[in-house]
């Protein structure tokens, strides 16, 4: 038992319990809370894992960008409680079960079939430096240009769909 | 400071994740949380892109991640875009509300 | 480049630029239609006469002609093959000539759907073009059947009460036949290797005997229906009765012909053992036609249907002089393809502007019309004349070279044939001159006749050009002759290598 | 060529100056006055009659023999050559000159007669259109006599049918009593027809001899003909044959010869002109001109002689029972054209031609002065109708060609009453008229070879005599039965003047060729060759005649024509014919009588046994066979019924039974499985999803557990 494992449970308890959260919560804005801590930690996991770029991207566009976005959705819409619904009675243990099922699946996939003998060591520090991020930046813009500018069209087209889809139509009404 | 973590705990953890998001999915009614579910499925699989480029030593894992938050950013803005037109609509942002579509 | 400003493909395609800007036209605007149509139609018979000038009457060879790859899969060997020879000039001509003075005759005739009526009338006109200067089997196939069309449409839409039946008998029963053909032609396309005419006839003599002889009556039959050979003819009265007045002098004047054209230009040359073998039964048919045909005629009341059934007669004249396999019956055939074409389409203009005037057609309604519309009677008269054969006019030539052909040729085998047909000379005046007797002499007694008015200047000059070649034929069928004979020495030619194959 | 002082190259002049004349009229005739129309037309035939003169100068200046004037390519495929020749020849030139002649009197004689005929029948616009057509058939005619080939002769041939059919039925809307009727229609349409099964027998005639001498020219045919008749017999034989049913169709012999009487309905100069004069001897032209083949054939020429011996007698007896006086002269000329014929079918081609040309003379003059006499009746009514004395005759309708409405009117129309009686005595053969010189002729060769034909041919000159004599004594003579007759005035110069020239030529005609001088034989020598050339070489009974003048033969036959003309006074002119009188030849004869007077009933017989069978025939075939049955039965029931029920069979049972059966199976089990499948559809995105999970979560159990 080493000092990473112990961090690693640590973190992964909070993940799950994070989830299960957002999943129990009754609140909108709970859950939006439990996703923030839920995302910090794979932001941790990731660096543990020798990714600080992406890391630090999962803090400022997931828990500050797009959660502040559902945060102010869920301001304007209002965090209300839905009624019980029956319209959907054998949803939920459906649900649970096939969940079951998949767990079962993944486990069994993950310890009986795919024999992962690797494991992760310690990030070196080089690897946590600028450097690296060079790399990756260079890599990006070098091998993955094209798909990098295609992803800017994709945003400008999605930020043009928003602000078409929420307009307000002139004498609709509200 | 010193030892390893099997990468096959990782991948554990982040199937783990999957299902808790997906589970969301199915059971919540609230299209907000429905949305946020979504969100934690992304990144459960985000997870598992990391460990695995980690354990090969490649970048295209962490490049490929970047391009799935960049997309969930662009889906996020349009979907939540969605919800509010919907909301308008409907009053309601229970998607068991939403099945005019029904055959 | 090429395609495009080849004489022929623009004597075929060129009503298109006319069904094109027929299309562009407001249907409400009919005398612009009508005259779009027409000028259409009149640069189509232009392009023809530079086509004649172009044409080199002493060679006996497809001319003017493309030949472009077209559908070439599967083994296949389609080409776009089209040319002109003295067998079918003769027939464009008539075709580009017709056709703007059959557009003429509807300009008080046809009062609804004017654009529809012109655009179809246009596409007729190529597609008989088509019929006439394709080289390819493949090809002529596709346009015999697509003058088809227009013609359902011509006769389904403008025609008389009973159009529909009319129309469909028509589609019907040239369909059954072309079936026929078209398994002919597959044939020949898959064991010759070949679509093209000229291949086709160079190597007619690999054919055995006895499957030359189904091949042409495969051909035979889509033929013999169009031409309408007797007793397949049943189509025809209905066909004419109900068809329009453009509808009944195309009909009449060229699609009729495409069927014996089709004899000519497929039965003789690529099947010529058969051919020598069914002559005689072809001219038993052809007589028994002329005699039925005239005999059925004079029974008529109907003008229009008099006129229908003597085209039966007409045709068989036709049908004799082909088969009489010798240079001057099958010269007076070609010929009197043209003379019928002239002289039935000008009946049928004339019959025609009757009807615009009284709406009937009844022999009985008329009589005595010789006293109130003069003109018009000395022009009935003229091509009635023509059209029982008056030496002078153009069917006598024709009828004469062709029963003086029919009366020795070797292949028919019998004086017989030709004597009997030369009855229908007889039978010709017998029902003409009632006919013309029973609508222009005798007493004027019926109250609307009384009133009736002559021709008009664009009446008369619908009919001038039809008289002016009808007396030309007559006293100088030279020129028209001279275009022909080579191809059919050719044609003659061939036939008698086979004949001599054959014994 | 040493005849470029001659005029052959003229010839073309003789159709195309009628043309021109008729085109003028057609195209100024509606700005012209009749007197301009008539003249026009009259100088045309009159200039074609010059110019034919000048053809028999240019013929008798360069030694007679033929000379082809060659003027257009006609017909031409492969051998088969037809130009069109002019043939200038003595036998061309003697038709030229009696039909431009003849013609040309008529012309204007119809100037006259027209003007008046117009107004009786009330449509004065019609008369430029006579001449219109007395000038198109001049120009066929001529080009019937001129032609180098026996398709030339057709083209003319057929061609004067036609103006024979349009001048039949000039007054198409009327009868002769000018009532409205289909009947003179009627009567052109028969001869129309009547003409075309003779031409049918001609255009058979040239299809054998254009395969066996591979030519339709004169000369050719003619050159060949013996060579053919040695190798092939049967050949001229068949032509000839064919030929003489031509001849019967043209020339009006039996049995064709039905339609001529009928033709009588044209007005009086086309009867004069076109069926007395000149195209109803066509066909004795046309065996004249092929004397060559005819020679050769006696059993042919016996035939033919035969026909036209017993047409002679056969007409002659009808025309003694008519009252119509054209109709008599119808009758008559069937009765001569008979002579005619038998004339050359003996071989006698010169007295056939002799005769053909003094008959032109003087039977034209009797149609004319008969027209004349018919307008004087006429001229005699509308004095009648204008001077109220008509009220009696208001209901019956007046027959001016009735001889029984006439009687007297040799007081009245003396010009005429002569004019009619040289005509008359020159028909009846009596001396020294023409007739009497070329019938003579033509009983003279027949008694030399042929009793039969002679002994026929006597009692038919006996019956002309008579029927003339009768005409004579009922019309001119006695006193008048019809108050018509008693106003009808003299006819007008411009009719009598023609009648007076052909009077003249009736008289003097036989000069043509009086025995022992035979100019017309030493004329007609050059184109036909005479037995005396060829000597016993030919068979049979090339005989032609030179005749000489057999006294006894003379001498009977004129005889026998006084002996009639004696007793036709004996019954009309003794004692004149009473108004309502049955003939006193009726009493005598009884039945037979009857006999001639409806002329043996042939129009009848052949109504029943021909006309109306093919009428009925037509009407079979038709109605019966190829509507009924063929249009209606075959096609509309059979093929059609059987299509249609074998499109329900296959609807029915086989489709709706088995295909539609198994399809409408597919469509229930898709319908129902939809029904239920559709309830997954509920519209709710969390069960979509849910079916998503449950999809991966197989298909990863799958993977797994395969």
């Amino acid at each position: 038992m080493n000092s990473m494992l112990i961090l690693f449970i640590i973190l992964s308890l909070a993940a799950v319990l994070s989830a299960l959260g957002l999943l129990l919560s009754r609140s909108a804005v709970y859950a939006a809370l439990f996703l923030v801590l839920n995302f910090a930690c794979v932001a941790i996991f990731y660096l543990l894992l020798g990714a600080p770029f992406i890391a630090l991207t999962q803090i400022t566009v997931y828990a500050g960008a797009i959660m502040v976005l559902f945060l102010f959705v869920i301001m304007l819409l209002g965090a209300e409680k839905l009624p019980k619904s029956q319209s959907l009675p054998w949803q939920r243990p459906l649900a649970i079960g096939l969940a079951v099922v998949l767990l079962f699946e993944a486990g069994f996939l993950l310890f009986q079939r795919l024999h992962l003998t690797a494991t992760l060591a310690q990030p070196e520090a080089q690897i946590n430096s600028v450097d690296a991020i060079r790399t990756l930046g260079l890599t990006l813009f070098n091998q993955y240009l094209l798909p990098f500018e295609i992803t800017s069209i994709l945003l400008l087209v999605a930020m043009v769909g928003a602000i078409v889809l929420t307009k307000q139509e002139k004498g609709a009404a509200g | 400071m010193e030892g390893t973590i099997p990468l096959s705990y990782y991948i554990a953890v982040s199937a783990i994740l999957f299902t808790m998001g997906a589970l969301g999915v199915l059971i919540r009614r609230n299209a907000l949380i429905v949305f946020m579910s979504i969100e934690l499925m992304l990144n459960a699989a985000n997870l598992a892109f990391v460990a695995f480029a980690r354990s090969y030593g490649v970048l295209t894992g962490q490049i490929f991640v970047f391009f799935v938050i960049t997309v969930a950013a662009a889906e996020v803005a349009v979907g939540l875009a969605l919800i509010v037109a919907i909301f308008r609509s409907k009053h309601s942002i229970d998607v068991d509300q939403m099945s005019s579509l029904k055959g | 480049m090429d395609f495009l400003t080849n004489p022929l493909n623009l004597v075929i395609f060129f009503p298109l630029l006319g069904v094109l800007a027929l299309l562009l036209m407001p249907s409400g605007k009919k005398d612009l239609l009508r005259w779009t149509a027409f000028l259409a139609s009149l640069l189509t018979f232009g392009i023809s006469i530079w086509v004649l000038t172009l044409f080199k009457s002493t060679d006996a060879n497809l001319q003017l002609g493309l030949n472009i790859p077209w559908i070439q899969v599967a083994g296949w060997n389609i080409n776009y093959a089209t040319g002109v020879d003295g067998l079918s000039i003769l027939l464009v001509l008539l075709t580009a000539f017709l056709s703007p003075i059959s557009i003429l005759s509807t300009w008080t005739a046809v009062e609804e759907r004017v654009k529809d009526f012109m655009i179809f009338f246009l596409l007729l006109e190529v597609g008989m073009m088509g019929v006439f200067l394709a080289q390819d089997l493949f090809l002529f196939y596709i346009f015999w059947e697509f003058t088809l069309v227009p013609m359902y449409f011509l006769i389904g839409i403008w025609g008389g009460p009973q159009r529909i039946y009319a129309a469909v008998k028509f589609f019907l029963y040239t369909m059954a036949g072309s079936i026929l053909m078209l398994i002919a032609v597959l044939w020949l396309g898959i064991n010759q290797n070949s679509f093209s005419v000229p291949d086709l006839i160079a190597r007619s003599g690999s054919i055995p005997a006895d499957i030359q002889m189904w091949l042409f009556l495969a051909f035979a039959a889509a033929f013999a229906i169009k031409v309408p050979m007797w007793p397949l003819h049943s189509w025809l009265p209905d066909a004419h009765v109900q068809a329009p007045t453009a509808g009944s002098v195309i009909l009449a004047g060229v699609l009729l012909k495409m069927g014996t054209y089709g004899f000519l230009r497929f039965n003789l040359p690529l099947f010529p053992q058969a051919a020598i073998k069914a002559a005689p039964w072809m001219a038993g048919l052809a007589v028994i036609g002329i005699i039925y045909g005239a005999l059925v005629s004079y029974s008529q009341k109907d003008v229009k249907k008099l006129v229908a059934y003597s085209s039966v007669s007409h045709l068989g004249f036709v049908m004799l002089g082909l088969f009489a396999l010798n240079p001057m019956g099958i010269q007076g055939g070609i010929l009197q393809m043209i003379n019928h074409g002239l002289s039935t389409g000008a009946l049928f203009l004339l019959v025609g502007m009757i009807y615009e005037r009284r709406h009937t057609r009844e022999m009985d309604a008329f009589g005595g019309l010789w006293k109130v519309m003069p003109v018009y009677a000395t022009l009935m008269l003229i091509v009635s004349l023509s059209s029982m054969g008056l030496p002078g006019l153009n069917g006598f030539v024709g009828e004469f070279t062709i029963l003086l052909g029919a009366f020795g040729s070797q292949a028919i085998g019998s004086p017989w044939f030709a004597g009997v047909a030369a009855v229908g000379v007889i039978l010709a005046a017998i029902y003409i001159l009632y006919m013309f007797q029973k609508m222009f002499l005798g007493p004027l007694d019926k109250e609307e006749n009384k009133k009736l008015k002559d021709l008009n200047w664009r009446e008369i000059a619908t009919l001038v050009p039809l008289l002016v070649f009808i007396f030309w034929i007559g006293l100088y069928p030279k020129p028209f002759f001279a275009l022909m004979a080579p191809a059919v020495d050719n044609l003659v030619k061939i036939i008698q290598t086979a004949s001599l194959a054959l014994h | 060529m040493e005849n470029s002082g001659l005029f052959f190259n003229l010839v073309p002049l003789i159709v195309f100056l009628p043309t021109v004349g008729l085109l003028i009229n057609i195209i100024f005739g509606g700005r012209m006055s009749e007197k301009a129309i008539g003249t026009v037309a009259s100088a045309a035939s009159g200039l074609a009659f010059i110019v034919s003169l000048l053809l028999g100068y240019s013929l008798l200046a360069s030694g007679s023999e033929a000379h082809v004037v060659p003027f257009a390519e006609w017909i031409k495929i492969g051998n088969l050559d037809i130009p069109w020749n002019f043939r200038v020849d003595t036998l061309s030139v003697t038709m030229m000159l009696v039909v431009s002649g003849v013609g040309t009197l008529i012309h204007i004689y119809a100037i006259g007669y027209m003007h008046e005929d117009v107004r009786f029948k009330d449509d004065v616009k019609r008369y430029g259109r006579f001449f219109v057509f007395l000038n198109l058939f001049i120009a066929m005619m001529m080009i019937l006599v001129s032609g180098d080939s026996y398709l030339m002769l057709f083209v003319g041939w057929e061609g004067v049918g036609l103006c024979s059919f349009l001048l039949i039925g000039f007054w198409f809307e009327m009868d002769t009593l000018a009532r409205p009727s289909w009947a003179n229609s009627n009567a052109a349409k028969k001869a129309f027809i009547a003409n075309r099964v003779g031409d049918f027998g001609f255009l058979l005639a040239a299809f054998t001899m254009f395969w066996y001498f591979g030519s339709l020219q004169f000369s050719e045919v003619f050159l060949k003909a013996e060579e053919v008749a040695a190798s092939q017999p049967g050949v001229i034989m068949v032509i000839t044959l064919f030929m003489l049913i031509g001849v019967t169709g043209k020339s009006a012999q039996i049995p064709l010869y039905v339609w001529l009487p009928d033709a009588m309905a044209g007005p009086t100069p086309v009867s004069a002109l076109i069926h007395a004069a000149t195209m109803v001897t066509a066909g004795v032209y046309l065996v004249t001109r092929s004397w060559a083949l005819f020679s050769l054939v006696p059993d042919a020429q016996y035939v033919v002689a035969l026909v036209g011996a017993i047409t002679a007698l056969f007409a002659a007896t009808i025309a003694v029972g008519q009252y119509d006086i054209k109709k008599v002269l119808a009758y008559s000329t069937i009765s001569q054209l008979g002579f005619m014929v038998a004339a050359v079918g003996m071989g006698a081609y010169v007295a056939g031609m002799f005769h053909l040309i003094a008959h032109a003379f003087f039977k034209a003059l009797l149609f004319l002065s008969a027209g004349s006499i018919i307008l004087g009746m006429e001229r005699g009514h509308h004095h009648l109708a204008n001077h109220g004395h008509a009220d009696e005759h208001h209901e019956e309708v007046f027959d001016p060609g009735d001889m029984r409405n006439m009687g007297g009117l040799r007081k009245q129309m003396p010009v005429t009453f002569w004019l009619y009686m040289i005509g008359s005595l020159a028909l009846a053969g009596i001396f020294p008229f023409a007739g009497f010189w070329s019938k003579d002729e033509i009983l003279l060769d027949a008694a030399k070879n042929y009793s039969v034909v002679y002994v026929l041919l006597t009692i038919a000159a006996f019956l002309t005599a008579f029927y003339m004599g009768r005409q004579i004594w009922m019309v001119f003579f006695g006193k008048s039965r019809h108050a018509a007759a008693e106003h009808a005035q003299e006819s007008p110069k411009v009719i009598t003047v023609p009648l007076m020239v052909l009077a003249g030529a009736s008289i003097l005609g036989g000069a043509l060729n009086l025995p022992y001088l035979h100019s017309l034989g030493q004329w007609l020598e050059h184109t036909i060759e005479l037995a005396a050339e060829h000597g016993e070489e030919i068979r049979g009974y090339l005989s032609i005649s030179w005749g000489g003048l057999n006294p006894v033969v003379a001498l009977v036959s004129t005889l026998l024509a006084l002996l009639a003309i004696g007793l036709s006074w004996l019954l009309y002119g003794r004692k004149p014919l009473q108004v309502g009188q049955i003939d006193p030849l009726k009493k005598m004869l009884g039945p037979l009588y009857t006999a001639f007077e409806k002329k043996y009933w042939v129009d009848e017989i052949y109504g029943a046994l021909i006309i109306n069978r093919y009428v009925d025939l037509a009407r079979f075939l038709a109605e019966k066979v190829d509507w009924n049955f063929w249009h209606d039965w075959l096609h509309d029931s059979v093929i059609a019924r059987f299509f249609r029920w074998f499109t329900k069979f296959l609807a029915n049972p086989i489709d709706l039974g088995i295909i539609d059966a198994i399809s409408n199976g597919l469509a229930t089990l898709t319908k129902r499985s939809s029904t239920a499948l559709r309830q997954l559809q509920n519209g709710f995105v969390r069960s979509y999803a849910l079916s998503v999970l449950l999809g991966a979560v197989l298909i990863l159990g799958y993977l797994l557990f395969k």
